[in-house]
């Protein structure tokens, strides 16, 4: 007989601690990726860490690739959280450009 | 690609849920597109003010 | 110094009748949670007289109650600020005030005294509907409703008579469909998959939905009281934020269809829409950091004075940015996933996550709507955090962080051994609920809680005498 | 009309507008998906079973039947099986097994048994201690399966404390005395459950057992060590 499908893939126990700090770092980076960009941008830190910024975003897109290949997700999975991931690149800068526009337009 | 159907019940949902992350992207076209629409009428809008 | 009530507006005092009972709710949620913490511990703890199935609903009935007293308080105390007159029928907010609070004290002592009944339908109307978290009998069931109409009729006649802002549009739409969302929980059906189904409704809807909502609708209001945030732009986010949170919100009430009879489809809507809700989250952490930063920057560059006018407000304000983030969407997050949570679903993750949630996403933001409370009450131009402000929150937030992380640690052992090694029959139950992670994580989590009841002290202490603290009050 | 630079992306109004429609149209998308799923899951009744239809939320007259949990091949995970297993995981909805010594509960008699556990279970507020479906609180076994769990099986140390000689009176039993039954230092309080509220509490274990939970829990009672009786260890 042919192995059972499990359409939701059994999970080694050795890998469940990875996962569950995967999972928290992949939302934790994207934070600190946030605000490193907007202190930045409010020249709160020096344009240097903009760096630090894009090693946290690489990171969390590391941490969301391992959590993707842990958790068994299908290779079009994969591929759209990737694509997702490298669109959240904008995010920040999406957040500020809308603080700055609002702030020209109703700061006077 | 297309994966078998699982389900107990067939319905509309469950066939759009045949392919990996078919139904959520198509959800959320429904609910981002329609934007773009208000996006180009406020605009619109803006410019024929004052 | 002199202390008298400065209250322009009825409105306002009436705000903080219920904020005073919300405190003393909070109280009441803490005491209970404490015994139920014992209770995990010394099982034989008040056995047969108080039970845990009591002293837990108890706790997170007095949590919900004080959150919505909190949350209507804060409603009438900025409706006169925000619409520039007094509340229209405040007499009748006073009455429905006394109503619900009389009701809510003959509720706990039916819990406490009578506490379950037999298995009929009066049972249901008059003792419990035994579905955690709205577990209040139908007749008070059909009292909050009345109560929450008169309060809607009450705020809604207010906000077409005077100025209508952004933030009161906001309110009052989130106001109804808290109010509706509530119906959905008042109903019997012998299929328990149905029952969870319309269950979910309120208690998701409600959390991760309306009530969020309603923290971003506080949040704008204090960024505008306390850092003098433009009303423009912090208008113009609340919308961002309505839009973000209502869009991942509410279809991501799927990640509680995954496992009740449902169908196979919810797996992906819960999934994606639940990976989404975090986006709001950070953009309201980017929001409040960008705020605080930029009024601090142009105080700083222009020479005045950098403390915001009530720094205990700002200080909750800020652990809300945090809180929020941490608990809603980093505890939420990493177990939300339907391959993750198949494991993961019925354990103490669960509790860490509503621990931390709960805490961070709406006590944070309504004891800083206390302590605005005090501040109109007393007409104080600038509040200044006391030792006993810091205090409160240092070891509010502390005993919070150690209860969930041990919960954490606890839910995780809990994972491994019930459900994934061992199939998460009875006796993979009790074998997890003995291992010595799950136990001395338990003694950790009544020593954090312990921690927070003395940071509670601190609070009622500070909000009882900040007043009378003439170093920190600017008047 | 001189085109001029505008930001929309800025303008209250924009977003207001967004944030309408957002709202709306994720509340009609929800209220659709309910439609669509209060349809699945509405009980069936002895006719489904009769017919061999497959209900996620069977009829309360599978009390009458064999129930287990199996592992369905073209589900991709566990299933309730009702009245025999095929060998693929299905239903054949024909095994009959006593449920206090009656295998005929009638749709009426069989909907008032579950009526009655299912008013029971709140008023007694189970979900407070015990997780029904994996929902309520965490310190009391999740109900889900309890039904199929092998501790109240033939052989299982539940059922042999209570001295009776079915799954279901050992429930029965232990349900209107858990204080004369301790199994470990946490016990059950005395809820002052009458013998016709447990009978109907069994009934509504048992109907539970039959919910297709889509796989949750995973393995139950399939794995191995996961019997571990205290007394053996």
């Amino acid at each position: 007989m042919t192995e059972p499908l499990y359409i939701r893939p059994i999970i080694e126990v050795s890998d469940f601690l990875p996962i569950f700090v995967s999972a928290a770092l992949i939302l934790l980076f994207g934070l600190i990726y946030a605000s490193v960009v907007t202190l930045v941008k409010m020249q709160r830190l020096k344009s240097i860490y903009m760096f630090l910024a894009y090693f946290f975003w690489i990171l969390q897109i590391y941490c969301t690739y391992f959590l993707t290949m842990k958790i068994h997700s299908q290779p079009f999975t994969i591929k759209a959280m990737m694509i997702a991931m490298v669109a959240y690149l904008m995010v920040p800068h999406i957040y500020y450009y809308l603080i700055t526009k609002s702030e020209e337009r109703y700061e006077d | 690609m297309i994966e078998t159907f699982t389900d107990i019940n067939y319905s509309f949902f469950g066939l759009l849920n045949q392919g990996p992350l078919t139904l959520s992207l198509f959800l959320h076209l429904l609910v981002v597109l329609p934007m773009f629409w208000i996006y180009f009428q406020e605009k619109k809008r803006l410019e024929s003010e004052n | 110094m002199q202390r008298q009530n400065n209250f322009k507006y009825e409105s306002q005092k009436l705000g903080s009748w219920y904020f005073t009972v919300a405190v003393i709710l909070f109280g009441a949620q803490l005491v209970l949670g404490l015994v139920s913490a014992i209770q995990f511990i010394y099982p034989s703890f008040l056995y047969d007289i108080l039970d845990f199935s009591i002293t837990r609903m108890i706790h997170i009935n007095a949590l919900v109650v004080w959150m919505v007293y909190a949350m209507i308080g804060s409603v009438y105390y900025l409706l006169p600020d925000e619409t520039g007159i007094e509340t229209v029928g405040i007499g009748m907010g006073k009455l429905l005030f006394w109503i619900l609070t009389l009701a809510v004290t003959v509720v706990v002592l039916v819990y406490i005294f009578i506490q379950v009944g037999p298995a009929t339908q009066a049972t249901i109307w008059l003792i419990t509907e035994g579905r955690e978290y709205i577990e209040a009998p139908r007749w008070a069931d059909i009292g909050i409703v009345v109560v929450v109409l008169g309060f809607l009729a009450n705020t809604f006649l207010t906000a077409l008579k005077g100025r209508r802002t952004g933030i009161m549009t906001v309110i009052l739409s989130d106001m109804i469909a808290l109010a509706g969302l509530y119906l959905a929980g008042m109903y019997f059906t012998d299929n328990i998959s149905m029952d969870q189904y319309w269950w979910w409704w309120v208690i998701h809807l409600w959390v991760e939905a309306t009530w969020e909502v309603m923290v971003g609708a506080l949040a704008a209001y204090a960024l505008i009281k306390v850092v003098d945030a433009k009303r423009e732009i912090v208008e113009m986010w609340l919308w961002i934020e309505v839009a973000m949170l209502f869009g991942s919100g509410i279809l991501g009430l799927g990640h509680h269809y995954f496992w009740i009879g449902t169908p196979e489809y919810w797996w992906e809507i819960g999934a994606l829409f639940s990976a989404l809700e975090p986006m709001p989250l950070i953009g309201m952490f980017v929001h409040v950091l960008y705020d605080w930063g930029k009024e601090k920057g142009l105080k700083e560059n222009s020479g005045v004075d950098t403390s915001s006018n009530n720094t205990p407000a700002l200080l909750w304000l800020i652990s809300n940015g945090f809180g929020n983030f941490l608990g809603a969407g980093v505890w939420g997050f990493f177990h939300t996933l339907p391959q993750v949570n198949i494991y993961t679903h019925g354990t103490q993750f669960t509790a860490a996550h509503g621990h931390l949630a709960f805490f961070g996403a709406y006590a944070t933001i309504l004891t800083a709507m206390f302590y605005m409370g005090i501040q109109g009450k007393y007409g104080i131009k600038k509040l200044r955090a006391t030792f006993a402000s810091k205090m409160a929150i240092f070891l509010i937030t502390f005993g919070v962080l150690g209860m969930t992380v041990a919960l954490t640690i606890a839910g995780y052992e809990q994972v491994l051994i019930a459900r994934a090694q061992l199939g998460a029959t009875w006796d993979a139950f009790f074998v997890a609920q003995n291992q010595l992670w799950m136990s001395q994580a338990m003694d950790w989590r009544l020593i954090m809680g312990i921690v927070t009841t003395v940071g509670f002290f601190y609070l009622v202490k500070d909000l009882l005498t900040i007043s009378k603290s003439p170093k920190n009050v600017y008047k | 009309m001189s085109r001029k630079k505008v930001s929309v992306w800025s303008d209250n109004r924009f977003w207001q507008r967004s944030a309408t429609w957002v709202t709306g149209f994720a509340s009609l998308l929800l209220i659709w998906l309910t439609f669509d799923t209060m349809g699945q899951i509405s009980m069936g009744n002895q006719k489904d079973i009769d017919n061999h239809v497959v209900k996620r939320v069977p009829s309360a007259t599978v009390i009458n039947y064999k129930v287990e949990y199996n592992m369905n091949n073209h589900r991709g995970h566990e299933v309730p099986v009702i009245g025999g297993d095929d060998g693929k995981g299905n239903s054949l909805f024909k095994v009959k097994e006593k449920f206090f010594g009656r295998d005929d509960y009638s749709q009426k008699e069989a909907d008032a048994l579950l009526h009655l556990g299912k008013l029971a279970s709140q008023a007694k507020n189970c979900m407070d201690c015990h997780t029904l479906l994996g929902n309520g609180a965490y310190y009391a076994p999740d109900l889900t399966k309890a039904w199929l769990d092998p501790a109240w099986g033939k052989n299982g140390p539940m059922q042999a404390m209570t001295g009776k000689s079915t799954k279901e009176e050992a429930m029965a039993e232990f349900l209107q005395h858990p204080g004369k039954y301790p199994t470990h230092a946490r016990m059950m309080p005395n809820l002052g459950i009458t013998p016709k509220e447990a009978v109907g509490l069994v009934a509504f274990l048992k109907h539970m057992a039959t919910i297709d939970t889509n796989g949750f829990p995973r393995g139950f009672g399939k794995i191995k060590e996961g019997v571990v009786y205290a007394k053996t260890k």
